[in-house]
């Protein structure tokens, strides 16, 4: 088992770890959490990735390098507003968590 | 190899042009961000419009390379078939809605830029470029980044109105559709380790049914259909799309949905290796089959109209999963009919429901609420509307002449052809259901008003932008075969 | 068991056990600090893989933006305990979880595992390209040339994930300026680290963006850093935001994405095609890009961080 | 010529068109007699008609003529163009009305001439469900429980047809769809079984065929008298001509031809014992409907298993003339409500005439009908079984003729207004001549209706016709669409059921259940995917 296998796994278990705490966890926070936590596993595995494919005097393969830095800004964004959601979510409602409402009785809405 | 094809240029126009438009609304906001906005996208049609033509007439792709450089480093925009029909089919009804929305997202002169009006102007261009990003792009990973741009452009039109209740909804969507993403972006990044491409027409020969390329499928897929809200992974759907304002849930329905759809069909058809999608593809019809019963009849039970259209698309995109077992299974001549039935539905239920959408939203608007067993009344005020709603609904039944029958048609056809006659019995009893909330709503609409109720008239621009569309998908059904072989060219 | 061989494991171990940490922290404002422990071992981890790119941005933006975003967030919200307790699932959907959890994790390992060896590699592909560009860094040539459109998409998500921000303000609030207003601090230390730190931050955003064409580094991480050199003065009440009408503001955010569009569509007439850079000609634009986008960035993740518009718009 | 064919179906379809031009209103409400006057034209000249074939990219659609379907279209012609005289005079400016009209008109011509799979669907379909705007006019409550039960059965039918036509474009050779191409191997096709009975369970559904049959006494009394009569005079007529074109001339089994016939007799039989429980006149013809269309299935399958090759032909005459004498009758019953018991014995001898020629009682065409079927229900226990039917059909008859006198008009001396007594008399005259001009096309013996076995029926009918007008009043009213009360007692379980459903998709909403969702979708497809085929 070289090292980068081990950060391999490492990589696999940021994964179940985040999937975990989407699936288990109440708070829409903890949710976001989880999901970078999941996110940082992914990236984790191009990494590996480009790391196996280290050659030509490169440390690693470019490729999967330039599309983890691609994949880490879209990920900021998506945090960011998932997070704007939660405040907004947070001061109009109070909510803190995306659980279902009770049945909403048929109010009129326009 | 891929080589730029000489109108190669019509893709990078269909991409560039919708991106650049939304930057520079973004940039101009007010009443310039709505004129360049029904500027790009009638232009956009143009350019859909003259890539479906190229596309039929030489019987082949167009391709674009970027940059000149050659995949597997560089990345290619490739135009099929699939993506042409896409790609015009999301021009219309993006069209369409914006039409619609000029009158209230409209920024009078003189008055200052409003929220709602600035951000529907720049994220209707701003779809444009998500959904070419979508049917276009030839690269696993950028179609990630396509993914990741529908997500923030339906997120956006969904929070259009700013209604408190909609927040708890978005946030749901938005989670999921994360997820989602990431668990496509996970196999993608095990595709690159295996294969050393993202480059679909490279992976295509590449692939076999080895451990990552399973595992992968397996993660892609489900990161997929998540998106698309088929069953059991629904749970987002109904409240996001029945919640966002008429304008909004039109798109989201109708386009939204069907970005992840071609990119499943890419995965399905051209990534992963042909065992692999005979013994997968029955699973996902299964789960398309109970999507159609069980969307159906919860369908037939919502009280809310929006509630019940948003419950349809869940059935609805359940019929897009049935062409999975049969394509796999069939010789040539049923592989291309199953082909045909499912892009035809995914076309005609875009349009078909998108003018449902547009329509019950003029309705709720006129009537000033959406009980379904208040209609009563509407089909005085609004005839066009109630006919153009009926005209949606008939097309998703799969009555004739619509789109909406010959997708189920050729999907029946072929499910026979291949001996997977339950499949043929799914189709059938959805369409039975369907015929139930659609028969529910008109009839509703047709009764006498109730005492005491009073209706708006609606704009009769609005109506007609409804017409349109629903008139649109029952065209589709007059269509000659031959012509739909512009879906054919490039199918697997 | 070589040292190197150790030092993965024990990094292995130290980000799997902060991560199990983050999501069994009592307080949420616990589990941030957690997230951002496990951020910058992360950061440690990427460097042992050879990739000082993505480190620096993992620094920068995964545990950096990130972690101030979520700290920001945290100190705003305070969640009933009935709400949550009553959504938390039960024991058994939670075991459940874990244990589904647990066997996607281990199929994808078995799938890692069995990747092919030797792995497929575009390194020798991307040097190569790289040369006739002027630049030294692969990852860049990737990033700007190879994969631009990856890149232009990206830039242009950002503008999205912007609008999107602003438009889950409150109407009434359109017009104004983003964020929550901060109490102006003359003296103490935020408002002292505000004055020091944004001068020498800026000259080294700009640097880490200069040298990103042949040396590690970029538009992306300079344009973090520059982000936080503006944001450290706003919380300390030194610096308002503009207003979200502000065309400059808008100007600022998108010029980069537009910029990169309009180069890339100038390769029609003055190169092979879009997004083709004319020979001799390639590392000053791809410079231009990089400069434009460094603004961008810098204006679009101040934007992200400081959210929608709260206050309301001055007449 | 055969463009000819094209407006037959185009002429109502374009005038329904031109309703939406507010200034061409009132000229299509005053003209809506002429619409199928292309049709009537075209069907004067079958023979030299020939077939219109066009190829539309791939998709060959054929529109032809041949004899049984002139003969049913030129019928269809006439009912619908007296009627929409009729329909003038009755409901007077009605645009939403007329627009229905000429939609299921077009669709219900359409349906005579369609040679191919997909333009029969379509017309069918058109047919079938624009007829719920005819039920559903006068906006009752009944009429729209009604019209809603008329589209339910209309769209399951659909469903049973489309099935079927997949099943048959699945199992003819080559890409064809033409009728005649996909039609003759469906006999010894291993699943032709199954396409023949969905075949029979759609076509059924139109015709009324026990015990599908329930919409037609319900739909037509809620219908206007116009719109009865075409419902029950050419609109289920597109399930005759459907199982002749769809059920193949030689080769069948056997086995379906007795089967078909002794459903066919089953209908007759409890068409005429249930429409003598009723008292709405209309509810009776409705009834009496049925129970000639299950004649016409009868002689379809006896047909089969004689192989009859003409009888095709045979049941087309047979729907001719009901399609005419049922139609004047519907028509009758209006003057008959607007006359007043003084004039009343004016009217009765057209009527009384045209109801016992259902029992084949000469010289009426009825009786020439009855010979024209000689062929298959002439020998055997199918002759008896026939002129049981013949029997039973007289004294459904006189029952209707009783409760007509019965129900009272307004005024005493009221007179029905010529707009309305013309078309009636034009049709049922027609009805009485039209069978004997046309009577050399299908080749009968017209020398056998004098024949005792032909007329017996009918006396022992008209015999027993006063015996049971003593005693029809205490007979208990069977609700109408009888079988319907069985229908009723399962909505408790389908709302259960419906329920049931509603509870488990509400399983899926709360985010933990997604989410474990979500990862097992990911584990099952793993698993899916790497299992071996087979």
């Amino acid at each position: 088992m070289t090292g980068t296998d081990i950060l391999a796994l490492a990589a696999c278990g940021l994964v179940a770890i985040g999937l975990y705490g989407l699936v288990a966890q109440a708070e829409v926070l903890r949710k976001i959490i989880a999901f970078n936590l999941l996110g940082a596993g992914v990236f984790l595995l191009f990494g590996v990735v480009a790391r196996r494919g280290a050659g030509a005097g490169l440390a690693a393969d470019p490729v999967p390098q330039a599309m983890v830095i691609t994949g880490l800004v879209v990920a900021f964004a998506a945090t960011a507003l998932a997070l704007v959601l939660t405040l907004r979510l947070y001061q109009i409602t109070g909510a803190a968590t995306v659980a279902e409402d009770p049945p909403e009785p048929t109010a009129p809405d326009s | 190899m891929t080589a730029t094809t000489p109108e190669g240029w019509l893709l990078v126009l269909a991409l560039t042009l919708p991106a650049g438009a939304m930057l520079l609304a973004f940039v101009a906001g007010g009443r310039h961000a709505q004129r360049i906005a029904l500027g790009a996208l009638a232009l956009w049609l143009v350019i859909a419009f003259a890539i479906a033509l190229q596309v039929q007439r030489g019987g082949a792709p167009l391709a674009y390379l970027i940059g000149g450089w050659q995949p597997p480093l560089g990345m290619a925009l490739r135009a099929d078939g699939l993506s042409a029909a896409m790609l015009l089919t999301g021009a219309v009804v993006l069209l369409a809605v914006a039409l619609f929305g000029r009158a209230p997202y409209a920024t009078p002169r003189g008055a200052q830029e409003t929220r709602a009006a600035y951000a529907y102007w720049c994220f209707l261009p701003a779809l444009a470029a998500s959904l070419a990003a979508a049917f276009l792009g030839g690269d696993l990973f950028n179609l990630f980044v396509a993914l990741e741009m529908l997500t923030f452009t339906a997120l956006a039109l969904a929070c259009l109105d700013g209604k408190p209740s909609q927040f708890k909804s978005e946030l749901r969507y938005l989670l999921f559709a994360l997820i989602g993403s990431v668990l496509y972006l996970l196999g993608a990044g095990l595709l690159y380790g295996a294969h050393g491409t993202l480059d679909i027409a490279l992976l295509a020969g590449r692939t076999r049914a080895d451990a990552p390329t399973l595992v992968a499928g397996a993660l892609m897929t489900a990161g997929l259909i998540a998106k698309m809200a088929l069953f059991p992974l629904h749970l987002w759907l109904p409240p996001a799309h029945a919640g966002a304002p008429a304008a909004a849930s039109a798109l989201l329905s109708g386009l939204v949905v069907k970005g992840a759809f071609v990119l499943l069909l890419r995965l399905w058809f051209w990534v992963l290796p042909a065992p692999v999608v005979l013994n997968g593809g029955t699973l996902l019809a299964a789960l398309g089959a109970a999507a159609i019963l069980i969307g159906s009849v919860v369908a037939l039970r919502q009280e809310r109209l929006k509630l019940l259209v948003a419950y349809s698309t869940v059935a609805q995109m359940g019929y897009l999963f049935l062409m999975f077992p049969l394509l796999a299974a069939g010789d040539a001549e049923t592989a291309s009919r199953a082909w045909l039935g499912g892009v035809l539905q995914a076309v005609s239920h875009a349009l078909a429901k998108a003018a449902m959408f547009l329509g019950a939203g003029l309705i709720a608007a006129s009537l000033g609420h959406d009980r379904v067993a208040a209609l009563g009344g509407a089909a005085r005020v609004m005839p066009i509307t109630v006919i153009a709603f009926a005209m949606g609904g008939l097309s998703l039944m799969g009555l004739p002449p619509s789109g909406g029958f010959g997708a189920k048609w050729l999907l029946l056809r072929a499910s026979v052809e291949t001996g997977q006659w339950w499949w043929s019995l799914v189709i059938l009893s959805g369409g039975l259901l369907t015929g139930g909330y659609v028969y529910r709503i008109v009839a509703a609409a047709l009764a006498p008003p109730a005492p005491g109720c009073e209706a708006r008239p609606v704009p009769r621009a609005q109506e007609l932008c409804v017409l349109a569309l629903a008139l649109a998908s029952i065209l589709l059904g007059l269509v000659p075969l031959k012509d739909l072989g512009l879906v054919r060219v490039g199918a697997p | 068991m070589t040292a190197g061989l150790l030092l993965d494991l024990l990094l292995a171990l130290a980000v799997l056990g902060t991560a199990a940490w983050t999501l069994a922290a009592r307080s949420q404002f616990a589990a941030v600090i957690g997230f951002v422990v496990t951020g910058l071992l992360l950061t440690l981890v990427w460097v042992r893989l050879g990739a000082v790119d993505v480190a620096l941005t993992e620094a920068a933006i995964g545990a950096g933006a990130t972690g101030v975003i979520l700290l920001y967030v945290v100190a705003r919200l305070r969640g009933g305990e009935a709400e949550i307790s009553a959504a938390t699932p039960s024991r058994a959907q939670r075991a459940l979880a874990a244990l589904l959890a647990l066997s996607v994790g281990g199929a994808l390992a078995y799938g890692v595992l069995s990747l092919p060896d030797p792995a497929p590699s575009l390194a020798e592909a991307a040097l190569a390209g790289t040369a006739p560009l002027g630049l030294g860094n692969p990852v860049s040539a990737v990033l700007m040339a190879h994969r631009g459109l990856d890149t232009l998409l990206e830039a242009i998500v950002l503008v999205f994930a912007v609008l999107a921000v602003w438009s889950m303000a409150a109407d009434h609030r359109w017009g104004g300026r983003p964020g929550p207003v901060f109490q102006r601090e003359e003296h103490g230390p935020l408002s002292l680290l505000a004055r020091i730190l944004p001068p020498v931050g800026i000259v080294i955003g700009i640097y880490i963006a200069w040298v990103g064409a042949d040396s590690p580094g970029g538009k992306f991480q300079g344009g973090t850093i520059l982000a936080a050199m503006w944001v450290l003065p706003w919380i300390a009440g030194l610096v308002r935001p503009p207003s979200v009408t502000d065309w400059r503001l808008r100007l600022m955010i998108a010029i980069g994405p537009l910029t990169f569009l309009a180069v890339g569509l100038a390769g029609f007439v003055v190169a092979e095609g879009f997004l083709a850079y004319p020979p001799g000609f390639a590392k000053p634009l791809i410079l231009l890009i990089e400069a434009a986008m460094t603004l961008s960035v810098a204006a679009a993740l101040a934007c992200l961080i400081a959210g929608p518009p709260e206050r309301r718009r001055r007449a | 010529m055969s463009f000819l064919l094209v407006l037959a179906p185009l002429m109502p379809l374009a005038m329904c068109i031109a309703l939406a031009w507010p200034s061409a209103r009132a000229h299509v409400q005053k003209r809506l007699w002429a619409a199928p006057l292309p049709a009537l034209i075209v069907a004067l000249l079958v023979g030299h008609v020939p077939p219109l074939v066009a190829d539309a990219g791939g998709l060959r659609l054929t529109l032809l003529l041949d004899l049984p379907g002139a003969l049913l279209l030129g019928g269809a012609a006439l009912l619908w163009s007296a009627a929409g005289l009729y329909a003038r005079a009755y409901l007077g400016d009605q645009p939403r009305f007329a627009a229905w009209w000429l939609l299921t008109q077009s669709g219900s011509l359409g349906v005579f001439i369609a040679g191919d799979l997909g333009s029969f669907y379509l017309a069918f379909a058109v047919a079938s469900l624009a007829g719920f705007g005819l039920v559903v006019q006068d906006g009752t409550a009944a009429a729209i429980r009604a019209g809603a039960l008329y589209l339910l059965l209309a769209v399951l039918g659909e469903i049973a047809l489309l099935f079927a036509f997949a099943l048959l474009a699945v199992g003819a050779p080559g890409e064809s769809i033409a009728i005649a191409d996909v039609v003759p191997p469906l006999a010894a096709s291993p699943g032709g079984a199954v396409t023949a009975l969905l075949l029979v369970l759609g076509f059924g559904l139109k015709m009324g065929l026990v015990p599908l049959h329930v919409w037609l006494p319900v739909a037509h009394p809620a219908a206007p008298m116009p719109a009865s009569a075409v419902l029950s005079g050419a609109i289920v007529k597109a399930g005759v001509i459907g199982l002749i074109r769809f059920l193949p001339e030689h080769g069948a089994p056997g086995g379906w031809g007795t089967a078909l016939a002794v459903l066919g007799f089953l209908t007759a039989y409890w068409g005429v014992v249930a429409g003598l429980a009723q008292r709405n006149p209309k509810t009776v013809l409705a009834y009496s409907t049925v129970s000639q269309m299950g004649v016409i299935g009868a002689v379809l399958g006896m047909g089969i298993v004689l192989d009859i090759g003409a009888s095709g032909l045979h049941a087309a005459f047979y729907a001719l003339h009901h399609m005419l004498a049922k139609g004047a009758l519907f028509l009758g019953v209006g003057v008959a409500l607007a006359t007043g018991p003084g004039a009343r014995r004016w009217v009765l001898p057209l009527a009384l005439l045209l109801a016992l020629g259902f029992g084949g009682l000469p010289p009426t065409g009825g009786a020439l009908a009855k010979a024209a079927v000689k062929d298959e229900l002439g020998a055997g226990i199918a002759a008896w079984c026939a002129a049981l039917s013949a029997f039973g059909s007289t004294l459904l008859m006189l029952h209707f003729v009783r409760r007509v006198m019965d129900a009272a008009a307004a005024e005493p001396e009221g007179r029905a207004p010529p707009g309305l007594l013309g078309p009636w008399l034009g049709l049922g005259t027609a009805a009485l001549v039209l069978p004997w001009l046309l009577l050399p096309v299908v080749g009968a013996d017209a020398g056998k209706i004098w024949s005792l076995a032909a007329v017996a029926p009918v006396l022992l009918g008209a015999a027993l016709a006063w015996p049971w007008r003593r005693i029809a009043d205490r007979v208990p009213v069977l609700p109408e669409g009888d079988l319907l009360v069985l229908a009723r007692r399962g909505a408790a379980p389908r709302e259960a059921l419906g329920r049931a459903i509603l509870r488990f998709e509400t399983l899926f909403r709360p985010w933990p259940a997604a989410g474990l969702s979500l990862l097992a979708v990911v584990l099952g497809l793993l698993a899916a995917m790497a299992a071996r085929p087979g």
